[in-house]
C-alpha cells in the first residue's frame, strides 16, 4: 500500500536513524511512503488556544496533500503525529477554527478545496497494527528477538489527549507492547511508561525534565528491563541524557528493522 | 338542539361583591342553546343543587354550565348533582368566575363583562359536549415482582401479605441479589445476610408468593389489570422439584475452575454449584457454559452422585405464560465496568478492587473467611487507600456517569470503619471530593469512622495508582493542605459508580415504560408519583429507579407494593373517559400518534373497511387503549390529518371556546 | 394615554395540573391581574393545537400565551416538552407572518406559583397593550 | 488599573474553557507530574480563573512549569481541560506583555550537542512569541 509521510524536522537531523529504519521496515513490509513535498515542521507542540491559525497550518497543508492523494498521513515522530491529528480533530470539530483555516488557505492557492478533517491521520505504529496487522509483521520477522525483555516507553503525545489521539487506552496501553510481542520479544509493564519524559522543560528546567525521565528510567529498570523503546526523539534524548548509561534507549523501528533484518541493509542507512 | 341551563353563583358576596350575577345571568339567555338562566346565593349548598336538578328535570336539560368556583373546587360536585338528575356529568362545564374573575378583579364593571364571556365561553363548549361513560376493565388479582433482590422480595411479602398471589422472576439461580453479597450494613453494622437472608425464606415459604429463580421475562403484552407475561425458565439442569440442596454434587463436580460470581470472580467454583448456603430456592443449577458432560457429554459425576435423581442433562428451556394485574420492575443495579479508568490499574493489579469484591473479601463467607488479605499474594495488607466517585460526577458520558451513586459514601465510611476495628494497624486513606451523609445517622456515623476510629479522610482524589513490585504507588492531591501526596499502599479500593442492570433497558421497552437518559426508570412524577411508572399498572421499586441504600430500597418497595395492593383490591378498573380517540376513516396510519404517547396507549390495527363500492379494504390505524390512555393530548396535536382527538377537549370544543372570547 | 385605554384581548391556554391551578392561586391570593385575559382549562399544555393559536388571532386575539408545568414536572411526564418545541416553531412562523414574538409566549407556571402566574399575566398585558390591536391575522369576516 | 475582567475573559476564550464545570476534585493536580514544580497548582489554575484572579498566574514561574502531557484533560471528570487554561494564560504573557521567557541568544549556552531539533521548536513555541 501507499501512504503519505510527514517524517518531521527532527528525523532529517539527530533522528536520521529512526527515519531510516521507519522506511527500510516499511518497505520490507510492503508499505511504499511517499513523503509529504515540501513539508514544513510541525512545531512541536500543539498549540490549544483556538485563535492559533499559522502554527497550525504546516499541518494542514500536509492533511490536505495526504486527502488529494487519499492516503492516510503517517508519522513516526510522537509529536508530530501528536500535532497532525490534534489539528485534524480541530478542523473536524471546531467549525469556527475550520472556517478561518479554509479562508486563509484559498487565499495561499487558488487549487485549494475546502478542507474539514477528512484525512485519515496515523502513526506508524497503528499502520503496523490495523493495516498490516501486527500476525504479518511476527511472519515477516527474520531475527527473532526472543530473550530480549524489552520495556515500551509511550511518552505521553502517543496516546493523549484519549479522545483525540484514539491509539490505544490511556492508562493500559498496548500497541507497543503487542509489537514487542510479535518481534519475539518479552514486553515489560511497568506504570511509567505513559508518564511524560520531561518534554521541551528540558531547556528551561533541566532538573525538573530529569526527574521526569528518572521515574520513567527508574520503573523500566526495576521492571527488570533491558531496553526501552520509544517512539519521539525527544523522549530518547531525556532518558538518554538523564539515563546516563543504565540501560539503553532505542526507537522502535530500530527494533523491527533489525527484527526484520533489514537494520544494515542499504535501505537503513 | 342542545337545552341548556345556566346557573350563576354568588357565592355569597365572594363573586356578587365583584360581579353582578343577575347581569350575568341575564346577559346569556340568548346564547344558543339557552333555555333556563338562574343565579343563586350558593350553588354547591344542598338547596342550590336541588335548584340544578329540578331545572334539569323541568327543562329537559341536556347540558348545564355552572358559573361558579373553580372547577378544581366544584366540578366533581356538580357532575354529581347532574347526575342524580339524570344528565350524564359529562354535559357539566364550570365558568370559573371566583379564583379567576371576581378575586382578581376589583372593579364591578370588569369583573361583570369577564364573568359574561367566561359564560359564554364555556355555553359554546357544552354546546358541543357529548356524554361519556368511562370504561371499565377486570383486574387480574396476581402481582409480577421482576428482580428478586432486597427491593424484589420487599414487595413481594407486602403483596402477599394484603392476601394476593405475587410472582418474583429472578434471573440468577437465587434470590437475594446486591444485599446478600454485602457484609455488614451501615449506619448500624449489622450483618447483611442476618437480615436478608430470613425475610428470602419468608418469600419462599409464603404460600402466596411463587419464585422463578433462573428466569428471564421475555414478553409482555396487555395493560393495566390485565397483562400477559411470557416467562422463560432457563433450564438449571437440576429438577427444583427433586433437589434437596444437599451440595454433593457441588463438591465431586470435577470442573472446579469456575470464576465464582458470588465472590466477584475472587475464588472458584464448581461447574455445578449452588450461588451461597442460604441460597433460595437452595437447588443446584449446571453452569453449560462450564459443564464437560453438557460440553462433551463425557463426565455425570453429578448425576452419578446425586441420591435424589435429580440431575437432568436432558433439560430444555420452559416458556410459561401469566395474566398479572400489576408489574413491579425491581431489577436493581450493577457498578459500572472500571475498564474506562485505567489509571487506577485495576486491570493492572489483583490488589486494585472495587467496593463490592471489598464486601466479598470482609465477609466471613467471601474467599478469604473473613480476613483482610491482598488477593494477589494473601499478605496482610498494612495501608488501604479508597477512591471515592470512581465514575461517579463524570461528565464524559462514555467513561462514567453524571449522576452521585449515592451509597459510595457510606459504604466507604464502613469499609474503613471494619478495617480499623479489626486490625488498627492498618492505616486507611479515603480520598474524597464531598462526603455525603444526608439521611438517619449517616454524618454521625462518618464522624466515628473519622474521630473514633482514625480513618484519614483527605478532600481530594487519585490522579493515578502505578503498582510497583508489590506494592501500589498512589498519587493524589491534598486540596486543603494544597499538596500533592504520594502513598505507598498495599491495597487500593474504587468506590465504582453503579448503574442500572443492563436488562432494565429491555424489559422497559416490553413494559412500554420510560426511561432517562442513563437506563433509570422514570417515576409517573417525580415527587408526587414516585413509586410508579408513567405506564399504569408498572410500578417501581429499588435501584431501578435511582441510586439507593438498603433503607430507602425497603421503604420504596412498601410502597410500591401498597399501590399494587391499591390496584388489586379493585374489581375493575374505572377509566377516565377524558381520553383520546381516532377516527379510524381519517387515520393515514402514519405513526405519529404512537410515538409521541408517553404511555405507550396507541397501538396499529390492521382493520376492514366497506367501501362505498362494497369492496373491502384493510388499512392500518390507530387504536387506542382505553385503559391506558391518560388523556394528555399530546398524539391529537401530533396527528396531521386530524384524526384524533381527545373526548371532553374536543378540537371543536376548544375553538368554541376561543372563539366566544375573541367575540 | 392612549394606550392603556385600549384593552387587548388575551387568550391564555392553561394546564390543568399546574398553571390552572397557579392561576387560582392568584385568585386565592387576590392577585390582580388584567381582565382582559381568559384562560381556557386543557388537560395539558401540549394539548394546544397550534391551529388553535391561530384560530385566536384569526378571531381578533391580540396575544396568546400558553402556560404549563415546569420542565420535568409535566403531570404527563413530557408533555410540556412537545409544547416547547411545538411552539417554538409557531412563534418562529407567526413572526415570519408579521405577528410580533411578543404576542406569542410559553411560560411555566405551577401550582404553587399564584404570584409568577399574577405577575407573568400583567407583563404579558403590558408587552401585548404596547405592540396594540393585532391587524395582521384577525379575519373581518368573523368580526361582528 | 489593569483590566482584570478584559485578561480573565481572553483567557477563557482562547482556551475554550468553561472554568464553572469544574467540580473542585482535584484530580487534575493529582496527575500533575510537574506540581512540585508550581507554586499554583492546576486546580489552583481553574479556580482562580473561574474568580477572575488572573494576576498571580500571569506573574508566576508555575505557567512554564507545564509539561502540557494532558494528563490532567484525560483524567477530569468534568471535561475541564485544564492545560488549556495554563497555555492561554501562557500566550496571555507571551502576546500581550512581550514577555518572551526564552531568548534565543541565550540557547546555545542550554544545549549539547544532541538537543533534537524537535526540543528547540517545542520551547520556542510554548515560551517565545
Amino acid at each position: 500500500m501507499k501512504v503519505s509521510y510527514f517524517p518531521g524536522c527532527t528525523l532529517k537531523t539527530t533522528a536520521k536513524e529512526l527515519d531510516a529504519y521507519t522506511r527500510a521496515s516499511a518497505k520490507a513490509l510492503g508499505v511504499t511512503l511517499e513523503e509529504i513535498e515540501n513539508w514544513q515542521c510541525c512545531g512541536g507542540v500543539f498549540t490549544t488556544a483556538n485563535d492559533e491559525i499559522a502554527t497550525k497550518l504546516s499541518s494542514i497543508r500536509a492533511l490536505t496533500e495526504a486527502n488529494a492523494k487519499e492516503q492516510p498521513l503517517v508519522s513516526v515522530c510522537s509529536a508530530c503525529h501528536n500535532v497532525i491529528k490534534q489539528t485534524n480533530r480541530a478542523m473536524q470539530t471546531d467549525a469556527d477554527f475550520a472556517f478561518r483555516v479554509n479562508n486563509y488557505m484559498r487565499m495561499q492557492s487558488d487549487t485549494y478545496t475546502e478542507y474539514h478533517g477528512e484525512a485519515r491521520v496515523m502513526h506508524f505504529l497503528e499502520l503496523l497494527r490495523d493495516e498490516i496487522g501486527f500476525d504479518k509483521v511476527a511472519a515477516a520477522v527474520k531475527n527473532s528477538l526472543k530473550g530480549k525483555k524489552i520495556a515500551a516507553y509511550y511518552g505521553c503525545l502517543l496516546l493523549r489527549p484519549g479522545k483525540t489521539m484514539q491509539m490505544d487506552d490511556v492508562e493500559n496501553p498496548r500497541i507497543i507492547e503487542d509489537l514487542i510481542r510479535a518481534l519475539g520479544a518479552e514486553p515489560v509493564i511497568y506504570a511509567s511508561r505513559n508518564e511524560c519524559c520531561g518534554g521541551y522543560v528540558a531547556l528551561d528546567s533541566p532538573d525538573s525534565a530529569a526527574k521526569q525521565s528518572r521515574k520513567v528510567l527508574d520503573g523500566a529498570i526495576s521492571a527488570g528491563a533491558d531496553l526501552i523503546v520509544t517512539a519521539c526523539p525527544l523522549c530518547r534524548y531525556n532518558l538518554i541524557k538523564n539515563g546516563k548509561s543504565d540501560i539503553p534507549v532505542v526507537y522502535f523501528t530500530e527494533l523491527l528493522a533489525e527484527a526484520l533484518g533489514v537494520k544494515e541493509t542499504e535501505d537503513a542507512q | 338542539m342542545p337545552r341548556i341551563g345556566v346557573f350563576v353563583c354568588w357565592c355569597g358576596s365572594n363573586i356578587a361583591g365583584t360581579v353582578d350575577v343577575s347581569t350575568v345571568s341575564e346577559a346569556v339567555k340568548n346564547e344558543q342553546g339557552v333555555v333556563f338562566s338562574t343565579n343563586y346565593q350558593y350553588m354547591c349548598s344542598q338547596s342550590g343543587q336541588d335548584i340544578i336538578k329540578n331545572a334539569i328535570r323541568k327543562h329537559n336539560l341536556t347540558g348545564i354550565v355552572v358559573c361558579s368556583c373553580s372547577p378544581r373546587m366544584h366540578e366533581a360536585t356538580f357532575r354529581k348533582t347532574a347526575a342524580a338528575a339524570g344528565l350524564n356529568p359529562y354535559m357539566v362545564e364550570i365558568a370559573n368566575i371566583r379564583e379567576q374573575c371576581s378575586w382578581v378583579h376589583k372593579d364591578m364593571l370588569t369583573g361583570t363583562q369577564k364573568a359574561i364571556v367566561l359564560t359564554k365561553a364555556a355555553i359554546a363548549k357544552v354546546n358541543l359536549n357529548s356524554p361519556l361513560t368511562p370504561g371499565e376493565s377486570p383486574v387480574t388479582k396476581r402481582a409480577l415482582v421482576i428482580g428478586g433482590g432486597i427491593a424484589g422480595i420487599q414487595t413481594a411479602l407486602d403483596i402477599a401479605d394484603a392476601g394476593f398471589p405475587v410472582d418474583i422472576v429472578e434471573t440468577k439461580p437465587t434470590i437475594g441479589g446486591k444485599m446478600a453479597q454485602l457484609d455488614k450494613t451501615f449506619p448500624t453494622l449489622d450483618c447483611a445476610a442476618c437480615i436478608l437472608t430470613p425475610k428470602m425464606v419468608d418469600a419462599a415459604q409464603n404460600d402466596k408468593i411463587r419464585i422463578y429463580s433462573y428466569s428471564e421475562v421475555e414478553e409482555v403484552n396487555g395493560f393495566v389489570g390485565n397483562f400477559d407475561v411470557k416467562i422463560r425458565r432457563k433450564a438449571r439442569y437440576v429438577k427444583e422439584e427433586l433437589c434437596t440442596g444437599c451440595g454433593l454434587c457441588t463438591e465431586k463436580c470435577p470442573q472446579k475452575k469456575v470464576p465464582n460470581e458470588f465472590n466477584m470472580g475472587m475464588d472458584n467454583r464448581r461447574a455445578i454449584y449452588i450461588p451461597f448456603a442460604q441460597a433460595v430456592p437452595k437447588v443446584a443449577t449446571i453452569d453449560a457454559d462450564y459443564c464437560t458432560m453438557l460440553k462433551t457429554g463425557k463426565c455425570g459425576v453429578c448425576s452419578k452422585v446425586c441420591t435424589a435423581g435429580a440431575i437432568d442433562y436432558k433439560q430444555k428451556d420452559e416458556i410459561i405464560t401469566e395474566r398479572y394485574g400489576a408489574i413491579v420492575a425491581a431489577t436493581g443495579f450493577n457498578p459500572i465496568s472500571m475498564d474506562k479508568f485505567d489509571e487506577y490499574a485495576y486491570s493492572q493489579s489483583k490488589d486494585v478492587i472495587t467496593s463490592l469484591e471489598f464486601e466479598r473479601l470482609t465477609n466471613a463467607a467471601g474467599p478469604t473467611a473473613g480476613k483482610l488479605l491482598r488477593p494477589s499474594d494473601g499478605k496482610h495488607p498494612h495501608t488501604v487507600v479508597f477512591v471515592q466517585c470512581v465514575g461517579s460526577r463524570c461528565a464524559a458520558a462514555e467513561k462514567g456517569k453524571e449522576y452521585c451513586s449515592k451509597i459510595c459514601c457510606m459504604y466507604t465510611a464502613k469499609h474503613a470503619m471494619l478495617i480499623r476495628d479489626k486490625y488498627p494497624d492498618v492505616e486507611v486513606y479515603v480520598f474524597y471530593i464531598d462526603v455525603r451523609t444526608p439521611g438517619k445517622n449517616f454524618d454521625e456515623f462518618y464522624r466515628r469512622a473519622v474521630e473514633e476510629y482514625g480513618v484519614h479522610y483527605i478532600k481530594g482524589m487519585v490522579g493515578k495508582v502505578s503498582p510497583e513490585g508489590d506494592v501500589l504507588k498512589v498519587q493524589a492531591s491534598d486540596l486543603i493542605a494544597n499538596k500533592q501526596l504520594h502513598i505507598d499502599a498495599d491495597l487500593v479500593v474504587l468506590a465504582a459508580a453503579i448503574e442500572p442492570d443492563k436488562s432494565a433497558r429491555s424489559l422497559a421497552t416490553m413494559l412500554t415504560a420510560s426511561m432517562d437518559t442513563n437506563d433509570f426508570f422514570t417515576e409517573a412524577h417525580p415527587k408526587l408519583r414516585p413509586v410508579e411508572s408513567p405506564t399504569a399498572g408498572v410500578f417501581l421499586s429499588g435501584a431501578c429507579q435511582g441510586p439507593k441504600d438498603i433503607p430507602e430500597t425497603v421503604s420504596q418497595a412498601g410502597a410500591a407494593a401498597s399501590k399494587v395492593i391499591g390496584l388489586l383490591a379493585k374489581d375493575k378498573l374505572i377509566g377516565n373517559p377524558c381520553i383520546a380517540h381516532s377516527d379510524e376513516m381519517m387515520c393515514n396510519g402514519c405513526s405519529s400518534c404512537e410515538r409521541v404517547c408517553p404511555y405507550g396507549a396507541i397501538t396499529y390495527v390492521n382493520k376492514e373497511f366497506r367501501m362505498p363500492d362494497r369492496t373491502t379494504l384493510v388499512r392500518r390505524v390507530a387504536s387506542v387503549n382505553e385503559a391506558v390512555c391518560q388523556g394528555c393530548g399530546a398524539c391529537t396535536v401530533a396527528c396531521p390529518s386530524g384524526a384524533m382527538d381527545l373526548r371532553g377537549f374536543t378540537a371543536q370544543q376548544i375553538m368554541s371556546e376561543v372563539d366566544a372570547i375573541c367575540k | 394615554m392612549q394606550v392603556s385605554e385600549y384593552k387587548p384581548r388575551i387568550v391564555a391556554f392553561c394546564c390543568n395540573w399546574c398553571s390552572y391551578a397557579g392561576a387560582d392561586l392568584a385568585g386565592n391570593n387576590r392577585l390582580n391581574y388584567p381582565a382582559e385575559v381568559k384562560i381556557i382549562r386543557v388537560p395539558c399544555s401540549c394539548r394546544v393545537n397550534p391551529s388553535f393559536v391561530l384560530r385566536a388571532f384569526q378571531r381578533g386575539a391580540d396575544g396568546v400565551i400558553i402556560c404549563g408545568c415546569h420542565p420535568g414536572d409535566c403531570h404527563y411526564t413530557s408533555g410540556n416538552y412537545y409544547t416547547r418545541r411545538r411552539m417554538a416553531m409557531l412563534f418562529s412562523m407567526l413572526e415570519y407572518l408579521g405577528i410580533e414574538k411578543e404576542r406569542t409566549r410559553v411560560e411555566w407556571v405551577s401550582a404553587a406559583e399564584g404570584a409568577k402566574f399574577a405577575a407573568t399575566m400583567n407583563d404579558f398585558v403590558e408587552t401585548v397593550a404596547a405592540l396594540g390591536e393585532n391587524k395582521r391575522l384577525e379575519d373581518l369576516r368573523c368580526k361582528r | 488599573m489593569h483590566n482584570k475582567d478584559n485578561v480573565t475573559e481572553r483567557v477563557l476564550r482562547i482556551s475554550g474553557v468553561n472554568a464553572r464545570r469544574c467540580m473542585k476534585c482535584g484530580k487534575c493536580s493529582a496527575s500533575c507530574p510537574s506540581y512540585d514544580e508550581m507554586e499554583y497548582h492546576p486546580h489552583q489554575f481553574v479556580y482562580m480563573v473561574e474568580s477572575g484572579d488572573v494576576e498571580p498566574l500571569l506573574n508566576s514561574r508555575s505557567i512554564y512549569k507545564c509539561l502540557t502531557c494532558f494528563a490532567c484533560v484525560d483524567r477530569c471528570p468534568r471535561g475541564v481541560e485544564p492545560v488549556k487554561l495554563v497555555e492561554a494564560i501562557r500566550l496571555e504573557v507571551i502576546r500581550e506583555q512581550g514577555a518572551n521567557h526564552l531568548r534565543a541568544d541565550d540557547v546555545p549556552a542550554k544545549i549539547d550537542e544532541d538537543v533534537p531539533q524537535q526540543l528547540l521548536v517545542s520551547a520556542f513555541r510554548k515560551y517565545a512569541k
